[in-house]
């Protein structure tokens, strides 16, 4: 049988994988906006592993409002960056250094 | 009584204040008028008040005046005491300074600032009043600092003058050295005996005759020898006693009537009064008696050799002021208060004619002090020859003048005397005797006599050292070109002076120093009795038994001395100062006091002070503490805004590591 | 006693509403603001009267005292009152007020209605200080008066008056924070921040030292003692005039009476355990400070100097306490002492405001302050000089002078606790009059040495006011210090007796 | 399941502010230029009647709505007036600077009411599922709101900045609130805390997921190490937006710490406040020093907010009513300075010119006493000066500290507010002691200049009088 | 093993595997292909758990709608790719270890040791008639409604913010007015100028 600690597990190491994006894409912005989509994605599974594992419908429920919220975020996300780029023409992290100090 | 020695005291002030405060209103004529009525008030209540006291027996007066505050148990008053002592002091002050007063108006005719030195005078005279009709120790030191502050004030009376600026500031703090000590002993006398008031810490003071206190280390101190060389050191101050004697010469740039006033009679005295009034503490300690003696002797003797090279009147006369206050102080070393209270009175009244008439010569020299110029003076300035004649044979003790008893009185104290240093101090004394008349009548002698005034040949370019530029400014020589006689305000003082310094001691001996003047006013201990040793019949058998000791013949060898060297032969003088050239340069230096005072402590004290400013102050505090720390701050700030990179990643790094140290730190651990 | 209305709150918000309403009349009408300070300082001074006049200086209760709930949840109440300690320094407060705004008057040309709502708030301020039995009313004040003193430094202070007033604050927000906690602290054992209640509060020693040190940065530096004197010098230097004067008469001793209302009766034992330090300290600033005044350059930085020395008898004083208890064989002193450092702290209130008040006079004709700039004043400043030549002496402690009366106290007392203590502390007798003398020496006396001061004008009739007015309380209170002494005479025997007795 | 409008009383509040935003939002469309004031107006109506409703639905007792989702408590009554009222002043002082700047636009009043309603929605939250909805509502219009000036460099930057930071802390808010849910079974806040307090959920796992909850607490109110994101975006946004983000959302951010913490995790008490203590301290460390190093006024303000958050969090060390109640003052207080200090930049800046570095507030006492005035009580308070509320502030929460016995903590934060102390005065020396660069008179309409005055003399009288203000927030923590 | 254990472990690798292709690719829209798969695989252990409504969601959705948008995004705005991946290989050593460290300290917590098949028994499967999407639906109109509402308020907000971020009319931009263009008459283009017989000069 699958054990809890089977999810749990995946979506750690998927944390971990996705903070590891963090550290290794640090001039791409987008590249930093998918992980933190895999970070939500361990987060989902968490929710969807304690929900099953629990027999409780609101960590679907939770699911689903992520799920919203991270569309709804992504959409404003994507408009930023399409700002950023037309102010800047570029989306390279390490030009982003106006603001410093 | 209360109200009349209330008037004592308040009429000068009063006068003071008028002439000083209005002093536009009322102008030259009513500042002189103002405090000459309140001085001489004051003088003739004064001298009732001493007839009451010498003849008639009056009790004496100890009362409280106001009570100034009570703390912690401790009642502190201003209040007079008034005995025989006391009396006499108000007799010499008020009348030395009425003297001085009239006198002024002469002397000062043509000086700005005349009601500012008619308003100080009298001040110094409510000082000084206040200073020895004090029944405390509280007010007593109120009047010594006031009659410091007046003497200071007076020593820069000319404050344009650099020299009389410097003078007065050196007075001041000299004689603050000395009132360091006295407050000392106050704090002492006020803590062992628990009162500030005279005869309550004269009645507790035998109990603590044993008494001992431990200062450093495990040394216990007698009590007593603490209490009465602490207060002994204000006296040094204000008496001028090496080594702090240094002021009174410098303080001869203030006009002469006040150094006749207060660098001669009285304030400089204050010192000696105030060791006689504490004389049942001092007879508790032989130890202090002896650091009196001493350094009284000292004084008498060494500062009376300087005397005799100076070339500056009044500086003369001042080192013989130093001189003969050392007599006094050694007088009372010997426990023969009586006989120094006696010096004080005579020196009182013949040091006050002698600086008034070389104030006369000043005048008729037009401010001219340097004797050098001097020469032949008798002819333009009779009055003012005879009695300073007179005032330097009082001076020098001839027999019969006052000085003569009373300098006559304290050799033999001294000489009967057996404490710690007698000896020492009695043949100090004695030679002395033989200096004074050398310089006294080497004054005499160069100002009187001699070829004439060089100040007003044709060609002289010799200057006091003392640069008394300003002086010569206001009265150029061409002006008048002779010397001539003072105004009878000069004269007249002379003339009143000199009738006590010649008759005073044969008047007073007997009942001063052999009588029962001062009988529990003065207390002295049976086996210090020195005065007593002395076989007095009566002032006339005293000049007799005087001639038969050696001091009469040494004052008489001193005075031939001058009149050959200065008179006759004035090469030799000239000769033996080249030959004996270290002497002369020991004695011009002023055995280098000053020098060494100047260097050691105003060089070392600003020295010190610099050190600690700008090291301590500046460098470390400020700089290395408070400024440090502003800048490490700063610089901890410069830096640590370098984190703030401005790189995303960087601000994600940071999330992700905080994550995860607290994660180790919480879960993990 | 208490009075029929509150003097004490009118004592403290007059000044401050005056002074608001003084601001709102603007710089318009300059004369309208001048005159409308004066009259609000005056009628405050006049307010203030009835608390001596009715003061019953038999007991060392609170007087006048008003009591109103202020922050309920937190028992602090708006609570004053004053006894002996605390009510000649509000009449001192009060009557110093009156001397500033006169002598701004037409010194203060830039914003004077700012000038002197400043001063005002400071009063009221002060008198905060001065009057609250509430500690956290007390801090208020306390950390209140800075506002003012910061912008009067600021805007009217001299060149580098933006580092002398940073220098400043910082100092004095230094050493009061610690003391916040210590008082809040104190709340949070007590369960009140009455300082009365405080006073009963029983601590265990580690407790009293901690807080002791607390207070000690707080009230050290606002005295200034020794280390962490340096802000003074240079908050006196870049001050105007009347912004010495108040720092130096009034604010200055706010330390030494925070000294008296909370470290020695809240931390008997741990001021009788630190009491070797804060006398070091003392005797160092007496010391030490008169030496650095002596080379001094700058007439107020020499002042400023001269003010730390004299400061250093009022902690001086307070502290020998615990040596004079602790020595069997005296039987009293403890008490002089304490008024000693006492009447030094009103003395030194009168005398440092006059000594800059005179550099006032000099600054606002010649604007410098460098002794160098000056000599011969005397000349064509005669009365002037008179003034300053008396100041100098009252500075210098001579008798018949208040300076004298709190230094001989001092004096007196520190040679019951060590014979050494007082040797030290007399020194002053000669360093402080040294310094001074030699600084009236080199700028009132000599020769005229410039055209600048050969132009000088005398003093006009308002500076002759100012500094008459003061002269007179000088004289008073050294000729017949009584008065003074009876109305704290019962508070201070009091305070005695109390720290006196072991918390432990 | 049937509503009535009766029982839908509590949440009028939220109810009225949709519809009115909606309303805003519609209304503007048809709106020209020129008549865009109604906007304004509008939306002013809108936070006032939203005050007034929730004053009207105020009320001692606890009120639980829609299974749990909604709670109405003192606590939110107090923080839904109090971040109301500051958006009010916001809205007012930002006015002129957008029509100055030309981004009058109706989207700004509409998000700003969206976000407005997040934070209340966050005030009122009584499941994980509302605090995260009402934080994504607040977060997602202030993305939106920061890079509002679409033509400024700065401003997308910032925003960029802020998604991307944002979004992963949020990533790590749910990460923590599905270890708390997998833990406890339930989403419910209350819920969640009996079972704590029952002890039947695994601690280590609990601590577990509370770490990652601060964390996401910590990022809201920049706390330090995830305080990078705040002087960045403070700099970046517009100083209207600055100004919108640096006051109210504060007072949010304090619901989504009481929520959490306290409603929900209260039991774990222990644990959080050890992590607070850290990132207290660290944060008084942090904002304090390297607030002097800035040259720039809101960079400045952002650090100093970064060490106010320091002290916020030394409220919630106590983790008592009391801590609480103290915390809540500060905040509030905090909020309404912010509010006007950043107002002032608002107000100093003109066409074409902001007024960001401190050589803008030089000589503004010549320039306008008054403002300057103002201003000098909003900065002595922030420093903590008396009378100024500023110092209460500091004094509640350092006697909340001192009641829990760790004083050092309170000696650390004073220390550090020393160091503090020194770059206020400095923006005040700049103002009073300095001539003024910028000679043009300065123009501010007089709403703005009303607003100014009241929130500078609230300070001052709030500092004299803050019996009012601490009672209603210690009573909203039942002390 | 069991089947299902299997399908675990192969969605768990490939799911991981993906995660890795994303955060290592050079070019973003490989990236955000690799999302699309780790999506995919997600669905499937959402699946696995029971979740059928929201693993149906995640692809249809969020993969078709979400990711699109990135990839339009990515696609829109035109990346030096060869910039943007700079540094990689010398963060790269970091990354591994901050990421290895945080794996354990959560893999420590989240182990069988606490959840474990001992502590939370797998539960019973559901009926056959369960309904997931019911069941969802109830609970979110009931239960959930307030949260509901909130969230429809965020995808107003979404929307409001990104045409207000995104939208602008350009000045320069030369767009047609087709409403313009119809309602023109023949008269405003054509001006019939009457002129006077020109003279002879």
């Amino acid at each position: 049988m699958i054990a809890l600690s089977d999810y749990l597990i995946v979506a750690a190491i998927l944390f971990s994988i996705s903070v590891a994006g963090i550290f290794l894409n640090r001039k791409n912005v987008l590249l930093l906006l998918m992980c933190v989509e895999l970070m939500l994605l361990a987060v989902n599974i968490n929710f969807i592993a304690f929900s099953h594992f629990l027999s409780d419908v609101n960590g679907q429920i939770f699911v689903f409002f992520i799920l919203t919220v991270a569309a709804a975020e992504a959409a404003i996300g994507l408009a930023i960056l399409v700002v950023l780029f037309r102010t800047r023409r570029t989306i390279n992290v390490a030009d982003l250094d106006a603001l410093k100090g | 009584m209360d109200y009349i020695l209330l008037t004592i005291v308040l009429a000068p002030l009063a006068g003071s204040l008028i002439a000083g405060l209005f002093r536009n209103q009322v102008g030259r004529a009513g500042a002189h008028w103002t405090t000459i009525i309140g001085v001489g008030i004051s003088c003739a209540l004064s001298f009732y008040v001493f007839y009451q006291y010498a003849f008639n027996g009056a009790p004496v007066h100890n009362e409280t005046v106001y009570t100034w505050m009570v703390v912690d148990g401790l009642r502190m008053e201003i209040g007079f005491l008034v005995d025989r002592l006391t009396a006499m002091m108000m007799v010499v002050v008020t009348f030395v300074s009425l003297m001085v007063h009239i006198y002024t108006i002469g002397y000062m005719a043509h000086e700005e600032g005349y009601q500012r030195f008619f308003s100080y005078i009298a001040l110094f005279t409510f000082s000084m009043l206040m200073l020895v009709m004090s029944n405390n120790f509280l007010q007593l030191f109120f009047g010594w600092e006031a009659v410091g502050l007046v003497s200071y004030l007076l020593i820069g009376f000319y404050v344009k003058r650099e020299t009389a600026i410097f003078a007065n500031l050196k007075a001041f703090l000299v004689n603050r050295v000395g009132d360091f000590g006295f407050i000392l002993g106050i704090a002492a006398v006020a803590m062992y005996m628990g009162t500030l008031d005279y005869y309550e810490a004269f009645e507790r003071a035998p109990a603590l005759a044993n008494a001992t206190v431990v200062v450093w280390g495990d040394d216990a101190w007698s009590l007593m020898t603490l209490i009465c060389i602490l207060l002994f050191v204000g006296a040094m101050g204000k008496s001028a006693q090496v080594p702090l004697h240094v002021w009174l010469p410098d303080s001869m740039e203030g006009p002469t009537p006040i150094s006749a006033l207060i660098h001669a009679a009285t304030m400089v005295t204050a010192g000696i009064f105030m060791v006689a009034r504490m004389s049942p503490l001092y007879e508790l300690s032989e130890t202090a008696l002896s650091f009196v003696l001493i350094i009284g002797a000292t004084t008498a003797f060494f500062m009376g050799l300087i005397g005799i090279i100076q070339n500056d009147i009044k500086r003369v006369v001042a080192y013989s002021t130093l001189s003969q206050l050392g007599y006094m102080i050694a007088a009372l070393g010997a426990s023969a208060y009586a006989a120094g209270l006696f010096h004080l009175m005579t020196h009182a009244f013949f040091k006050a004619l002698l600086f008034l008439a070389a104030g006369s010569v000043i005048i008729g020299m037009h401010h001219d002090q340097d004797i050098r110029n001097m020469g032949g003076m008798r002819k333009y300035m009779p009055i003012t020859h005879w009695t300073f004649l007179i005032g330097t044979l009082a001076l020098i003790g001839f027999p019969g003048f006052a000085g003569f008893f009373s300098k006559d009185a304290i050799i033999e104290a001294v000489h009967f005397s057996r404490i710690f240093g007698s000896d020492y101090a009695y043949w100090l004394l004695l030679s002395g005797v033989f200096v004074t008349a050398l310089y006294s009548f080497r004054l005499y002698f160069i100002v009187f006599h001699g070829k004439g005034p060089r100040h007003f040949e044709p060609h002289h370019d010799v200057h006091d050292e003392n640069g008394d530029a300003e002086a010569q400014e206001h009265h150029p020589v061409h002006d008048e070109p002779k010397p001539h006689e003072s105004p009878w305000v000069v004269t007249v003082p002379l003339v009143l002076l000199a009738i006590p310094s010649v008759v005073i001691g044969y008047l007073a001996i007997g009942p001063m120093l052999f009588g029962e003047y001062f009988d529990g006013t003065l207390t002295v201990a049976p086996i210090h009795a020195t005065l007593s040793e002395i076989d007095f019949h009566g002032a006339a058998g005293f000049i007799l038994h005087g001639l038969s000791g050696p001091a009469v013949y040494l004052a008489a060898a001193g005075a031939l001395v001058a009149w050959f060297v200065y008179t006759r032969k004035p090469n030799i003088a000239t000769d033996l100062a080249r030959r004996f050239s270290w002497i002369y340069r020991v004695l011009d230096s002023k055995y280098g006091f000053d020098s060494f005072n100047q260097w050691f402590f105003a060089g070392g004290a600003r020295q010190l002070g610099k050190v600690l400013w700008q090291a301590g102050d500046r460098a470390f505090i400020d700089g290395a503490v408070v400024n440090g720390s502003a800048r490490s701050v700063a610089w901890l700030a410069s830096v640590t805004r370098y984190l703030q990179t401005g790189y995303l990643y960087h601000y994600a790094f940071a999330i992700i590591l905080g994550l995860l140290g607290l994660l180790s730190w919480f879960v993990i651990r | 006693m208490s009075a029929d209305w509150p003097i004490l709150s009118v004592t403290i918000w007059l000044p401050i509403i005056g002074g608001l309403l003084v601001l709102m009349s603007g710089d318009k009408a300059p004369n309208v603001s001048r005159w409308a300070a004066l009259w609000v300082a005056i009628l405050t001074f006049v307010v203030s009267i009835p608390l001596y006049a009715g003061f019953d200086s038999s007991t060392a209760q609170m007087q006048f005292v008003e009591n109103v709930p202020w922050i309920p949840m937190f028992e602090v109440n708006y609570h004053l009152g004053v006894d002996g300690i605390s009510m000649p320094l509000i009449l001192l407060t009060t009557f110093i007020t009156v001397l500033v705004i006169i002598a701004g008057w037409e010194v203060i040309q830039y914003k004077p209605s700012q000038y002197m709502e400043a001063f005002l708030i400071m009063e009221g301020v002060m008198v905060g200080v001065f009057s609250a039995l509430d500690a956290m009313l007390f801090y208020v004040f306390w950390e209140a008066m800075l506002i003012p003193m910061f912008v009067i430094i600021g805007i009217w202070g001299g060149p580098r008056r933006v580092y002398a007033t940073i220098k400043f604050f910082l100092y004095t927000f230094l050493g009061s924070v610690f003391m916040l906690v210590a008082l809040i602290y104190m709340y949070f054992k007590s369960g009140s921040m009455g300082i009365l209640a405080f006073h009963d509060l029983q601590l265990d020693l580690t407790e009293q030292i901690l807080i002791f040190i607390a207070f000690l940065l707080a009230f050290a530096v606002k005295v200034p003692m020794w280390p962490v004197h340096t802000w003074l010098p240079d908050a006196h230097v870049e001050a105007p005039t009347g912004g010495s004067v108040i720092l130096a008469a009034i604010m200055l001793k706010i330390g030494g009476y925070g000294f008296l209302r909370f470290s020695l009766p809240i931390t008997p034992d741990a001021s009788h355990t630190l009491d070797w330090l804060i006398i070091g300290m003392s005797l160092i600033a007496v010391v030490y400070i008169g030496f650095v005044a002596l080379v001094q350059q700058d007439m107020k930085k020499l002042i400023a100097y001269s003010s730390i020395a004299h400061m250093g008898f009022v902690t001086l004083g307070f502290f020998i306490v615990f040596m004079i208890f602790a020595r069997t064989e005296v039987d009293s002193g403890a008490i002089l002492g304490v008024q000693g450092g006492m009447v030094q702290m009103i003395s030194h209130g009168f005398i440092s405001a006059a000594m800059f008040l005179c550099v006032g006079v000099l600054y606002d004709r010649l604007h410098s302050r460098e002794i160098s700039d000056y000599g011969g004043v005397v000349n064509v400043m005669p009365w002037f000089a008179v003034f300053m030549v008396f100041f100098a002496m009252a500075n210098a402690g001579l008798p018949g002078t208040s300076g004298f009366v709190g230094e001989f106290m001092v004096i007196l007392a520190s040679f019951r606790a060590d014979f050494w203590f007082a040797v030290l502390a007399a020194t002053t007798l000669i360093v402080g009059a040294a310094y001074t003398l030699w600084m009236v020496k080199r700028v009132v006396f000599g020769e005229v040495t410039s055209e600048g001061v050969a132009a000088l004008q005398d003093i006009n009739a308002r500076e002759a006011l100012v500094l008459t007015s003061l002269a007179i309380a000088v004289l008073a209170l050294g000729l017949w210090p009584a008065p003074l002494i009876e109305v704290m005479d019962a508070s201070i025997g009091n305070l005695v007796q109390h720290i006196g007795v072991s918390k432990l | 399941m049937q509503y009535d409008l009766i029982s839908l009383q509590p949440v009028m509040p939220e109810i009225f502010m949709l519809g009115a935003a909606c309303l805003v939002l519609v209304v503007d469309l048809f709106l020209t230029q020129r008549t865009r004031m109604w906007t304004y107006g509008l939306t002013l109506a809108t936070l006032l009647g939203a005050i007034a409703l929730t004053a009207w639905a105020a009320g001692p007792e606890r009120q639980v709505l829609f299974d749990g989702s909604y709670v109405r408590d003192p606590v939110s009554d107090v923080l839904k007036i109090a971040l109301l009222t500051i958006t009010v002043f916001v809205m007012v002082y930002a006015r002129d600077y957008l029509l100055q700047r030309g981004i009058y636009r109706g989207e700004f009043y509409t998000l700003a009411l969206f976000a407005s309603l997040g934070m209340m929605i966050m005030a009122s939250a009584g499941n994980f599922l509302t605090v995260y909805l009402g934080l994504e509502l607040l977060a997602l219009s202030m993305y939106a709101l920061v890079a509002f000036d679409r033509d400024s460099v700065k401003g997308s930057e910032a925003a960029m900045k802020y998604f991307v930071l944002g979004a992963l802390a949020s990533g790590l808010l749910l990460y923590g609130m599905s270890m708390l849910y997998g833990a406890t079974g339930t989403l419910n806040l209350a819920a969640m805390s009996e079972v704590i307090a029952a002890g039947k959920a695994e601690e280590t796992v609990l601590v577990f997921g509370l770490v990652f909850v601060v964390i996401g607490i910590a990022f809201k109110f920049g706390a330090v190490p995830f305080h990078m994101w705040v002087p960045d975006v403070y700099d970046g946004a517009p100083t209207a937006v600055t100004l919108f983000l640096g006051s109210a959302p504060k007072i949010a951010a304090f619901a989504l710490a009481i929520r959490l913490l306290a409603d929900g995790a209260g039991g774990l008490s222990a644990h959080w406040s050890d992590m607070l203590i850290i990132l207290a301290v660290a944060s008084l460390a942090i904002g304090n020093i390297v607030a002097i190093a800035q040259t720039n006024v809101k960079r400045m303000l952002a650090y100093s907010t970064i060490s106010h958050v320091g002290f916020i969090f030394l409220g919630f060390v106590a983790a008592d009513g009391r801590g609480y109640g103290a915390a809540l003052f500060y905040t509030v207080v905090y909020a309404l300075t912010a509010a006007g200090g950043f107002g002032l930049l608002t107000i100093l800046s003109r066409k074409g010119v902001d007024a960001e570095t401190l050589d803008d507030l030089k000589g503004l006492n010549d320039r306008s006493p008054w403002l300057a005035g103002m201003m000098l009580l909003i900065l002595f308070s922030m420093a903590g000066v008396p009378p100024t509320v500023g110092f209460f502030a500091k004094l509640f929460v350092l006697d909340a500290v001192v009641q829990v016995d760790m004083v050092w903590l309170a000696i650390v934060a004073v220390f550090f507010s020393i160091i503090g102390a020194y770059y206020y005065l400095r923006a005040i020396k700049m103002m009073y002691f300095d001539k003024p660069i910028d000679d043009h008179p300065i123009v501010a309409s007089v709403d703005s200049r009303v607003a100014m005055s009241v929130n500078g003399l609230a300070v001052l009288l709030l500092g004299i009088f803050p019996t009012a203000l601490l009672q209603a927030c210690r009573t909203a923590f039942g002390g | 093993m069991s089947f299902e254990k299997f399908l675990f472990y192969l969605f768990a690798v490939l799911l991981l595997g993906a995660a890795v292709m994303v955060i290592t690719r050079r070019n973003p829209v490989h990236s955000v292909l690799f999302l699309v798969l780790a999506f995919f695989n997600a669905a499937g252990l959402w699946m696995l758990a029971e979740a059928e409504f929201l693993a149906i969601a995640l692809v249809l959705v969020y993969v078709g709608a979400v990711m699109v948008l990135f990839l339009f995004v990515v696609m829109m705005l035109d990346i030096n790719v060869a910039e943007l991946r700079a540094g990689f290989v010398r963060s790269a050593p970091v990354a591994l270890v901050v990421a290895v460290i945080m794996a354990a300290e959560l893999v420590v917590v989240l182990g069988p040791a606490r959840f474990g098949l001992d502590s939370y028994a797998a539960p019973d499967r559901h009926p056959a008639d369960y309904n997931n999407t019911a069941e969802l639906g109830l609970a979110l109109f009931t239960q959930h409604i307030y949260a509901f509402e909130i969230a429809a308020v965020i995808l107003l907000v979404g929307i409001v913010a990104a045409i207000s971020l995104t939208l602008r009319r350009r000045p320069e931009t030369k767009y047609l007015d087709p409403a313009s263009q119809v309602g023109v008459k023949a008269k405003d283009r054509l001006k019939i100028v009457k002129m006077d017989p020109e003279e002879n000069a």
